[in-house]
């Protein structure tokens, strides 16, 4: 078991033909995906990766032709709004967006549309999904995990990979591993995770990276403290990052005094969660 | 990015939102010259993208052309929370009845854009939310449907804004809407929205922030923003489409990926260092950036070591490492460098680096704790 | 029993100051409705029918005063979508918009708005609701009904009237008549009346008016037959009507051949409904 | 509102959509000379508010500006459908490779907009739609959305549209959309859409429609609509706020509601007359309102009875009898009126009509029983 992608996860590829879209589906494929189609407007009906994948001009025929049941969307920052409702119109059941760089405002009208539509979204600007073993959806590097019974979810991409490969140096693997994304809006919060965490059967542990801005992690807390009965280990980027700067991350950002890594920390604490000094020691956490 | 105050009330009014009469001016001859085309009282008003001007000594008031040039003057030559002062507003004075607190923002816990007004406007209003939380009067906006008439009307009436003025609130809030809307703006701020003495409602000051992410749809509005409000270096960064933020340590700090950036400066901490910037490199950055990025760095005379943090997905470690190469032939670096390149290509990443004289790492602790050592060494 | 309002209803009229939400909030309170609030803009504080009945500038503002659970809307058709937007932002379930002319644009926007927020929507251009001896909400003439079990759904407005006035002179009564008006986009449907009186105890027969234009009288048919038990009977007004001509309700015009009264006759007819040749036959056929 | 083809046009011209150069006429020797100024040959096509032109011989290939005057000449002089010619297009003549319908309307049972499109262009769509369904391709657009360029791809793709045209059908699909909600239509139709010999998309023909009810917004398209084209009749009753439609039968009817006004229409016929309009006098008519409606029944000469039904709800019964007393003082109608009230305050109304000389009924059918008998005996 894992939670969102698995062996029957049959995957549409939007933004195939651009060059990150070709690298990524084929580290993808060769993880063992199950990549049905591709869609590059204006480029339906031409085969990639060596006439393995079709191509079409829309998602809603990708999906007619393929029941492609999870889309990835590798598409340039501008166009990302609009793949987003064409997925989702196209009957969809689960988004994940990697594309940086989206505009908010047009966050705020695909979140607002999705969740009318009860489409799950990951992202965006996030590193996608990995369930060991069976199914790689977006970049995270398949050779740095290893199967496991910890889930792993995360605002960030690179320290992901930092706590999956500290995890595998202890022969630790993960169940699924999660990026939700650094955007102040976006698809998918910790609260969603850490839920489908406590009942996939194959998860044990969890661990939750966090970072500063935004009240998600303190909400998160919340609920670890009211709902949660498996352990939960954390880590929080951004210790010293300055108030008022935005951190890369459009949602890394300490507002008005809110949002900082301290009060985060200080909230997770409270709810009994073990919060690790830097991600090298969440394996020695995990095992206490 | 942030506008200044002069550009948020163009953009304002561009879109029907009154604003008083005043143009900016760089020099106190300019200053004095608005000053007498506006006739009466004028108010100098510093131009810089820091809050607190008023406190600052950055915003006076002049009976006359003269003293208007003698306070632009003045105010021209301070520097404001270290950053100099460069062109000052002059507007007419207004005679003021009531001051309002307006604003459309983005609520990112609620994912919409949320209005917040108050009847105390005219101070910080963070002030007022820490300390007076019930004045603060918040509407959220649906954003597929924008702001509805209704929705003005009842922050008019929880306001107890007086009903002659209902009509000219309205269409300041469809207006400001417009602007957020329009603008793509992550703050739309109008502090004070001024009741005149003579019956109007005036923005007196505005504040705006765009959505960098959104600018491309905006290239009036990328033209807006001020270089010289921001560090040559994140300049520089962002013409590389580097994230870059200078701190004050010596460390410098070299990342692919935000999340991890900002760790390893925290782990730099935790190791009894200080990090000397925030930089990101990107997802899938070439050589090209990666040695621009080693340039910004080492051009902060502050920096007494390096530390190259890499873990490859996007980001290719051969590539990474081809960037390095190139700029250490260009730039060569006095001060020890520290790299540590783990995931995509790492191995190639590392061959490539083994005839440079650099420090390698295993770990992300490893690698801060040498880098902390070399910095103090050097 | 009863649907959608009874003596529990606590009605907000939207429009109240104005002459027709004036004349007809006298004559819903003399019907016993309970009107516990109105909404004028700019006339809030105010209290109008002798003091009886609060005013206020916003619905949200009425809402949290007075607990109102439902709105009747009086407001001129350019104002209307903003009324009924309003009070489904305040939290009204229940909406009833007696105007009439509002943009079919407009109407699109608001329904679609509404169904997110499952806000009930009775109209536009609609005459409201009646359960003799609880409550009336709208415009329907509280003295052309009595009690009873036959619950009424219409299209039409005073055509409503004639069917009522019809049952009373028989001695028959309504358990509720609902008027859903006759605008080519509305709130509620047929469909949506006919599987509440199925399940309310008190309606044991209905009475169903149609009109050309359309095809739900034919989407009635089609869940008359699959879904309910009870007897209906119908009436479809516009047999004469020419074709390509908007017979006074927006709704009512026969488009590219389509919503014929001949077409939704024979319709229900196959579904078992016997279907009048003019209102003032519908008492024989109930009774049959 | 139907719009003509011509006024269809110079909305999507102003939305961005390709038209053909042309101009409207109402003369042929203007037609002549529009002929002149486009050079080469044009398209004569008559502007009258029904479909079928073509059949009809209402539009025509002319090579030169003399054979366009002989044609305008010819089709002004036409009648199609019962409808006079008043004005011509003349558009130049395009070199068409392919054509296809597009328009978008609103879908009633779904609550949408829709767009329907055929790559089977220039023909009746309503044909299409019966013996090709398949041919027709529907896309539902959501109202708060608008519409997404991918749907307008997925359209193109749909209809094996070629690569080269899928920018140009975008941009027009776009614009089509701004049209259909920038002018509140019911229906905005290009049909056909033509793709021409030297590669370019252009609007051949179209047809809007406007709702009625979103004119308050459109006061420019208010002043579009043409009253040559309806019955004087019903441009008099538009100005009461009257719903009035002429048919062929010789019994005036006079009813409050839509719904009710077709039931009368529908017993009178049920018991053996024909009615000779349909008139809904609307909610809450006054004296006045009854009046004008009065005075346009009866200057139909066929009218050989009219019947009075009104259901007193909103509608005031004695106000309607104040109506009908002072219309039959100015009117002096000679044919007998048959009048019915019930409902609101119907004894004060029918105290108020006693000593005028009508025949009251008590139920509908009684009612248009005595109208067709009066009619037959008149």
């Amino acid at each position: 078991m894992s939670i969102l992608v698995d062996k029957n996860t049959r995957l549409l590829v939007q933004g195939i033909t651009g060059n990150e879209g070709l690298f990524h589906t084929t580290q993808m494929m060769a993880y063992g995906t199950n990549v049905v189609a591709g869609v590059t407007p204006g480029k339906g009906g031409e085969w990639v990766l060596n006439g393995k994948v079709p191509v079409f001009d829309s998602v809603k025929l990708a999906v007619e032709a393929t029941g492609a049941n999870a889309s990835v969307i590798f598409v340039p920052a501008r166009f990302a709004a609009d793949a987003m409702f064409e997925a989702a119109d196209a009957g969809i059941p689960l988004i994940i967006c990697i594309t940086e760089g989206v505009a908010v405002q047009d966050m705020m009208r695909v979140r607002n549309y999705l969740d009318q539509k009860k489409v799950r979204l990951v992202g965006p600007n996030c590193p996608g999904l990995l369930t060991p073993g069976e199914a790689k959806v977006g970049i995270i590097p398949g050779n740095i995990a290893i199967p496991g019974n910890v889930g792993v979810v995360s605002r960030s991409g690179t320290l992901t990979y930092e706590v999956l490969y500290a995890l595998m140096q202890v022969g630790m693997g993960a169940s699924t591993c999660v990026g939700i994304g650094g955007d102040p809006v976006n698809g998918t919060n910790f609260i969603d995770v850490l839920d489908m965490f406590e009942h996939d059967p194959k998860t044990e542990k969890v661990v939750m990276i966090g970072e500063i801005g935004g009240t998600d992690e303190e909400k998160a807390a919340e609920f670890i403290a009211s709902k949660m009965t498996k352990p939960v280990v954390s880590f929080i980027a951004g210790q010293t990052a300055p108030p008022g700067k935005r951190m890369g991350h459009a949602g890394a950002i300490i507002e008005g005094g809110a949002g900082t890594a301290a009060d985060k920390v200080r909230a997770l604490e409270s709810a009994g969660v073990r919060v690790a000094r830097h991600p090298e020691e969440i394996p020695s956490l995990l095992l206490k | 990015m942030k506008l200044h105050e002069y550009q948020s009330k163009q953009i304002f009014s561009r879109y029907g939102i009154p604003i008083p009469k005043g143009r900016v001016a760089a020099t106190a001859s300019e200053a004095r010259q608005i000053a007498e085309e506006l006739g009466g009282r004028v108010v100098i008003k510093s131009q810089v993208l820091v809050g607190g001007r008023g406190k600052a000594g950055g915003v006076k008031l002049a009976k006359d052309p003269q003293e208007a040039e003698q306070l632009a003057t003045q105010i021209l030559g301070m520097e404001i929370k270290g950053l100099p002062v460069r062109k000052v507003l002059v507007d007419e004075a207004a005679a003021i009845d009531q001051e309002i607190y307006f604003a459309i923002t983005n609520d990112r816990a609620a994912r919409k854009p949320v209005i917040m007004a108050s009847a105390a406007g005219g101070v910080d209003i963070e002030e007022v939310a820490a300390t007076h939380p019930e004045k603060i009067i918040k509407v959220h906006i649906d954003p597929l449907l924008g702001l509805r008439d209704y929705q003005a009307r009842d922050i008019a009436a929880s306001m107890d804004l007086p009903r002659e003025y209902w009509k000219d609130f309205g269409a300041i809030a469809t207006n400001l809407w417009k602007v957020y809307s329009g603008t793509d703006a992550t703050l739309a701020e109008i502090n004070p929205l001024v009741i005149t003495k003579d019956r109007r409602m005036v923005a007196l000051d505005g504040k705006m922030m765009i959505d960098d992410n959104a600018l491309f749809r905006h290239s009036d509005l990328s033209e807006m923003r001020d270089i010289d409000e921001e560090a040559p270096a994140e300049t520089e960064a962002r013409k590389y489409g580097l994230s870059f933020i200078k701190l004050d340590g010596n460390i410098g700090c070299m990342v692919n990926g935000a999340g991890l950036a900002m760790t390893s400066m925290d782990i730099v901490k935790l190791f009894g260092g200080e990090p000397a910037n925030f930089l990101d490199i990107g997802g899938g950055a070439g050589a090209e950036t990666v040695a621009a990025a080693m340039r910004i760095i080492l051009t902060d005379p502050n920096v007494k070591a390096v530390l190259f943090n890499i873990f490859g997905g996007i980001t290719r470690c051969d590539e990474v490492a081809k960037g390095i190469l190139t700029a250490m032939a260009e730039v060569k670096p006095k001060v020890p460098m520290v790299v540590r390149l783990v995931g995509t290509n790492a191995e190639e990443g590392r061959r490539l680096l083994a005839n440079a004289n650099m420090i390698t790492a295993e770990t992300l602790a490893d690698a801060a704790q040498k880098a902390v050592a070399a910095a103090k060494g050097a």
